[in-house]
């Protein structure tokens, strides 16, 4: 592999065997990022992927780059770490959801609001999959799992709609199987700062096919691919998304012979804060499933403002320990003190 | 021989303000809130009350290094800066460096506090000393209540002013509490013995460990990432280092002590020498993550400032209780090195070693410091930096043959495995915190490895190199070994030499390296008919010692928040020997 | 105090010395509280508070009611383990910024998700108060601290816009030493289900003033009290806020001789979650801060469901240990077996 | 006298698979995989394979209670079923209790794994039997290269047969490992010795904890309340429980282990018996909260099931490695009771010891498990429930005299503080994790104080009743005491009756209370010559007996993550009488 030859996605594939169960959407996904690795123009060796733990947080051991699988929620503080101490990384960090949004949710949130540079892979399944099939804070109410064998009664977060709370200034979403995948991938890594991508990830054994009503082929039209400056149209451009300006709420419109100016169907613009809090929170009944770059709004980045001003703070100082550690002020003893 | 000096609480008589007929104690020495004048029963003070840039000005020679000012800072305006004949404000322009320091607006919080009583401001602004006075018996563990009832009794024709200045004296003692001030007075004092030659400056234990951590990342030839969050009384060393980016320091203050040690072990995985510090709360939530650094053997270096416990416990309070937690506080087989340093200036040269041995070993290491330590002061000998060994990190960075696995459990003599950085090319590998393989740090779940791993580890740690074992005071054997570690120090060290100097056949022993212990650690202690161990906790070292010894180590312990008192080891030597 | 009595606000303080600086914010949320408590009904041993640590923190050792000090961050964790073993309890969250968001920001989104009935009175005042002036997740940047001495570097997180995105029902906001503070208190008590009160609360010691801007009495007007049904006007009347509808943002306008109709003032609705989005996210300048409750649309609570499922799982089945321990398939020992 | 039976882990030798002219070892019994039939050398079988509802009704009732089925779920649909007879199916309703029962879709599993090589749907299928091999050797630990190579060789003329089936194999390898299946083979098997005449039935531990903690919160006539978060293999227990609300249990998943305690420790102060459980780094997060538990003095049980550590660790193995976490593992002076339970059966009455002393003595308890106890399934006599004794609470609801304070750290003799209920009148009070002062539990920094309660804290769990130490088999005295604790219990038995069969001076000393410590078991252990402590950890129970009793006791260490074997601790004797 020297600096000269093309990459391939074999290049970024490790000779581990991968343990996931056979059918989980785990695997496109991998097979989606080994895909985009090579477009990204990135080495190897200047990537590391940071994971949790989960079956999905078992990624990095899959990916021929620097890796660190570290314990359940924290990723973000390891990715945290390694960023500040070497900004030139491209620091990729893979979490579930319950890796991420219940024991890890505060890191999830204070690396969004720093606006770390990083891509953060959220292989939402609804479930823990790891643990065997209990339900996970995205779980829906009613859900029947080992830890709720009568059902949830809890209210699911959103994962989008936490990342938009907690301030992120990249928001996106991507289905395992997808073929648009590895764009929003190359978009995600494209942004500078933290940008916060959602994967719905079947998980075969123990929820499987929760998504089936926008993934399932049959299903497809349910799906809303956003892109910037293009109007918001589904179903093969039947359908459209446009605003009732009195309710100040999205809603669903039929769009006749492709003429989505009259059907009043917005066009995306993912600076647009208002809207991409209406198109991440889209109930699911009755709407389809925005995806693709949601929200994306730059922002200064944490690790670049931290060198800025260590860089700032250092700036005509010179290093010297005898200096330090000579500091304030200081006396001479000249004799030895009395004894008492 | 110079004798070091130990001083315990004082008793404040405020002059002003002393209650007549009322002795509260025997003052090691007095504050007079009058004058801000100072007596005490000889020596230089510890403390002094600077209700104004005068009052300093005139007085503050007369207070020892290290001693404590607290100063009015809502008289130090430039018209009481001139008339004092100070050309820059001394809070403000370091040349108090020697001594410590805390200011607060005391007259505006003062008046802040009489105001519902409706004094004018004069007769408000009086109440300052009650305030000052109830923010020292917060620092120094006394009753309100004599100084109570002096107050109603003085003021008996007049209530309004009693109750406030009660309410100045409780506003005062709130504030300590509140704001989580004490511990800053050197609450025993100890002079360096014998103070040779040269240059001296005051040092803090907080600013000790962040010099010493500085010097040490410096000395491996690494940058350094420090991950914190505020926690009295760890939150010094945040404070510090946060000021030496100059240094290749980055601080970060993270969103709780998960991320802070989380972000430390990301940053020497990516090739940084990692820190992190708390206290005891704070250690406990780091627990999990420290397994981690163990498991995927990177440096790391945990500071642990102690305080009272269990739980919140006495956040401004000393204590040695963390002891257990350090050294067997986590899940699984998971040894991990720690060192305890006695007195603010050997912080210096511990975190040093914490470096050293972090860095040449791959580990994490746990330095322990108490609140004492961390905020007292005390004159140090300013350390000739020519005089370090440089002990620099050399990265693995060669290539593996074509064909051969990247193996980053590959180890050195002394067990410790290779350091890859992040970014060089052709070894590229992943690691984690489910067992690995001895040799490509996969995953491996066999049972022969994971022996195998679980020796290696604890092999490691035992043979770290660190020097045997001295006797502090006395001699290789004989009738009583009082053994100690950490800031227990300076009183254990008086009374043994009280002791041999009434003729008792008495040495002390303190340790620094708790874990591993010295190579002649068992045999020197077997040379001492008893053995006693005082420590500021319910007996923690001496479980430690008669496990790995069996040798019958007799606990001497104090619980209450405050140092020992040399009469109390003294005692307890008389007892040892009886 | 027998049942018959009329409380006052005295027989909800305790005896204990209060022990904030003087002049401290935190004395007058107290009396706030204090002056609430009789109107609400409610019996002092029937009411349980609940804190983490910091200056805030504190505030249960001066409540004439069951009060548990807890540890840093962790507060609503005991609230919900409270709640659920006695429902009957009215349970109130005393958190700081630092508390509440920074360590405690993971079970902050949970209990607002799970929609737990309880009040969360959040102090912020945009530092650490009790370890003596660290910045907070809600210090503006550029915030010089112990820890920041070259100033903050990193976004401060919104509450309100973080309890949003985590799924709050009822969120509102309001200032320290302002009159219409047991107003909000009342309204969140109301409120059934889990609601997020901020308040503005100025610590004279290490963030003096950070509020002036509209807490000031010379800024007043720069406080937009919002009330259901009623316009969104502040400046004594004479601005409003209104909505830009293309650009789905709201904006602030003039209003001439009170006609807000005219000038297109919007009229504030609890539910409507996209302006709850836009009013909480107003910049600091250049609009005013809104305040009173911002949102509010009540959902199912949490221990309502747990106990309503615990109740329908019992249903019909009769506790019997022995029948409990004998469960399953079972067979008897008659003879003692051949010995080995 | 009746023996207990071991048996160590199985080696497979599948017969329609069996390599010619191969041997991985002596087999304890094999599993046939083409007939589903199962032969063993002699004994009822312990692993039954089901392939369809056929071979389960053939087979099942030659499979000891307790004993796994592994079952293909795709084959039991309806037309099987009928097929073999069954009205419906056992796989759901209820009529396998007596066994452990796993059941995944193999067949679908296979089809997935092996879809990639393009065979026919039959083909495919006759994959199913390395899916199912490849299952067994995870959850045995054992190499798959023998067999890989071996279907190399019968397949060399139709090497996408091999691969095909290679890959089965490792898909079915990979399940166990990342579904984290494992341990619930019982690894060694004990028999009720002896088994006295009654109502049997099966037991895991994490139903026989679960049940024990229901039966104890009753009998101390109380709610409980369970704050619980996933983790293998502590998970079952919080599974188990929320199938029993009609108990008055309410089970609560957590957002994290800390909400978990945090919610657990809130429902015990609200009146209901608080219960949490974990593993190894789930407990290490709890450390924290665990000291507030023991600050504030309320009730609370900690179950600990152990895996492998350090770190994420082994998940799936056993390990006794979280004593030293058990009793040392928190900051500041914070003792805790500790008991360890030793097989399913024992761990339904350590359970409701641990709710006894929680509620007697107000503190938190931890239980110790592990997870070979929590996964294996054994007989276990139905206990009569009305010879267990209520140990009822008395909540204190007596208002204090007119003026005086509520004192909610008023004591009774066994030195519990009083546990008051919010909602009763006039008894308002606040607790927190700041010292407490010994009377109104208000806060209270006064040295004296902070010692006081120290003491109480210790003197209180030093106090706990617990039963004197017995001699499990053996003699009160002699050459060699074998001290054990937990699921070790098995093999240590079977090694002292073995070497006892031989002559030899020794006995078998099983601690169940590890804290507080038996108060007869330091003079029990001197009246041996020698003491060696068998431990699945590097030798944690022989630290706390040599602090404690200043008695040699010899580690013998396992780590693994595999149970003793009889051998090894038979060595370990041999040695030690040497
Ligand atoms: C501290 C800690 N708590 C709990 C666990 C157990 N655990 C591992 S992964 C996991 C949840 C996995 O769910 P998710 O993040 O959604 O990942 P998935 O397996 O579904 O990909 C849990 C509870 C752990 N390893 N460590
Ligand atoms: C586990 C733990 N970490 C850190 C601390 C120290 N600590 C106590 S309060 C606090 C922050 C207080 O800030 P905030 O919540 O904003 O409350 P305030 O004092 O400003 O009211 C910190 C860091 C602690 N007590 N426990
Ligand atoms: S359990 Fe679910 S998420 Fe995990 S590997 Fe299997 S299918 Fe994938
Ligand atoms: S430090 Fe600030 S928040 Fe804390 S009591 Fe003082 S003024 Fe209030
Ligand atoms: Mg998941
Ligand atoms: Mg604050």
């Amino acid at each position: 592999m020297n600096e000269m030859t093309k990459l391939t996605a074999k290049d970024f594939a490790t000779d581990q065997e991968v343990r996931w169960c056979p059918g989980c959407g785990d695997y496109a996904v991998l097979k989606a990022v080994q895909r985009t690795m090579p477009e990204l123009g990135v080495r190897p060796e200047n990537v590391v992927f940071v994971s949790g733990i989960g079956c999905s947080s078992r990624f990095p051991y899959y990916m021929e780059t620097y890796g660190f699988h570290t314990i359940h929620g924290r990723a973000p503080t390891f990715a945290t770490g390694i960023k500040l101490a070497n900004p030139e990384l491209d620091v990729w960090i893979i979490t579930g959801d319950g890796d991420a949004l219940s024991i890890g949710g505060n890191h999830t949130m204070h690396i969004l609001r720093r606006n770390l540079d990083c891509q953060i892979l959220l292989f939402n399944n609804e479930i823990y999959g790891l643990t065997k099939g209990q339900y996970s804070p995205t779980s829906r109410v009613g859900t029947r799992s080992p830890s709720t064998p009568f059902g949830s009664v809890d209210r699911p977060a959103s994962p989008c709609a936490f990342a938009l709370g907690s301030g992120a200034r990249f928001v996106a979403r991507g289905i395992d199987v997808h073929k648009n995948l590895p764009d929003v991938f190359k978009a995600a890594h494209a942004h500078r700062g933290a940008s916060f991508v959602e994967i719905y990830q079947n998980c075969i054994v123990y929820n499987d096919d929760v998504f089936a009503p926008f993934t399932a082929k049959e299903n497809a039209g349910n799906q809303l691919w956003l892109k910037a400056g293009e109007p918001m149209l589904f179903a093969g451009g039947t359908k459209g998304i446009a605003l009732d300006r009195d309710q100040l709420a999205v809603k669903v419109v039929e769009v006749e012979g492709g003429d989505w100016q009259t059907a009043g169907v917005l066009v995306h613009d993912p600076k647009n804060r208002s809207v991409a809090h209406m198109l991440v929170e889209m109930p699911l009944v009755g709407f389809p499933v925005a995806l693709g770059v949601v929200y994306e709004d730059p922002a200064p980045t944490f690790e670049s403002a931290v060198v800025e001003q260590n860089m700032q703070a250092s700036a005509g100082k010179t290093p010297n320990l005898q200096a330090l550690v000579s500091k304030g002020q200081s006396w001479e003893v000249t004799k030895e003190p009395h004894a008492i | 021989m110079p004798a070091t000096i130990w001083r315990h609480s004082p008793i404040f008589r405020p002059r002003s303000a002393r209650p007549q007929g009322t002795t509260f104690g025997v003052s090691a020495f007095q504050i007079n809130f009058g004058s801000s004048a100072i007596e005490t029963a000889g020596d230089a003070p510890d403390v002094l009350v600077a209700m104004n840039p005068a009052a300093l000005r005139v007085n503050v020679d007369a207070l020892k290094p290290g001693g404590l000012i607290i100063a009015d800072e809502g008289e130090f305006g430039a018209r009481n800066l001139a008339k004092a004949g100070y050309e820059s404000n001394p809070l403000e322009d370091g040349s108090l460096a020697k001594w410590q320091l805390v200011s607060f607006n005391i007259s505006q919080l003062t008046m802040d506090a009489v105001k519902p009583f409706g004094l004018g401001n004069k007769e408000a602004l009086r109440c300052k000393n009650m305030w000052t006075l109830g923010l020292a018996l917060w620092m120094f563990d006394r009753d309100r209540g004599p100084i109570e009832e002096w107050l109603r009794t003085k003021f008996a024709k007049a209530p309004e002013l009693a109750e406030a200045n009660i309410a100045a004296l409780n506003a005062g003692h709130a504030y300590g509490e509140t704001a989580e001030i004490g511990g800053q007075i050197p609450q025993h004092h100890i002079e360096p013995a014998p103070a040779e030659p040269g240059l001296y400056r005051t040092v803090t234990g907080a600013e000790a460990i962040s010099l010493g951590l500085v010097v040490g990342a410096q000395l491996a030839g690494l940058k350094m990432f420090f991950g914190g969050y505020p926690i009295t009384p760890a939150s010094a060393i945040l404070h510090h280092l946060s000021r030496l980016k100059e240094y290749g320091v980055t601080t970060f203050q993270a969103e709780d002590e998960i991320a802070a040690i989380g972000s430390a072990i990301g940053a020497s995985f990516a090739g940084s020498l990692g820190v992190t510090s708390s206290s005891g709360p704070g250690i406990a939530l780091k627990a999990e993550a420290m397994g981690l650094a163990i498991m995927t053997e990177l440096p790391l270096v945990i500071v642990n400032s102690q305080r009272g416990g269990p739980s919140t416990g006495l956040p401004t309070k000393t204590e040695q209780s963390d002891l257990y937690q350090a050294v067997y506080g986590r899940n699984g087989d998971a040894p991990m090195p720690v060192i305890a340093a006695r007195s603010p200036a050997d912080a210096f040269d511990c975190a040093i070693e914490a470096c050293r041995i972090a860095t040449q070993y791959m580990t994490p290491v746990m330095l322990l410091t108490d609140g004492y330590i961390a905020n007292a002061a005390e004159p140090w000998k300013v350390p000739d930096m020519g005089r370090y060994q440089p002990f620099p990190v050399r990265f693995h960075d060669e290539a593996p043959a074509e064909g051969q696995p990247v193996n980053p459990y590959a180890r050195d003599e002394k067990l410790a495995r290779v350091w890859i950085k992040p970014g060089t090319p052709k070894l590229t590998h992943r690691i984690g915190g489910i067992e690995k393989n001895a040799g490509t740090g996969h995953i491996d779940y066999a049972p022969a490895n994971h022996q195998k791993m679980t020796d290696i580890r604890a092999g490691k740690v035992a043979g770290v190199d660190i020097p045997d074992q001295e006797v502090t005071l006395g001699e290789a054997g004989g009738w009583l070994a009082v053994v100690g570690w950490g800031s227990t120090f300076g009183p254990i060290h008086q009374a043994v030499r009280r002791a041999r100097g009434r003729g008792l056949d008495v040495s002390h022993v303190h340790i620094r390296h708790i874990w591993p212990l010295p190579g002649n650690l068992g045999d020197l202690l077997r040379r001492y008919k008893r053995v006693i161990v005082p420590e500021m906790n319910s007996g923690q070292l001496k479980t430690v010692l008669r496990d790995q010894y069996l040798v019958d180590a007799r606990p001497v312990t104090k619980v209450s928040g405050q140092p020992f008192k040399i009469s109390e080891i003294e005692a307890a030597i008389e007892e040892a020997l009886a």
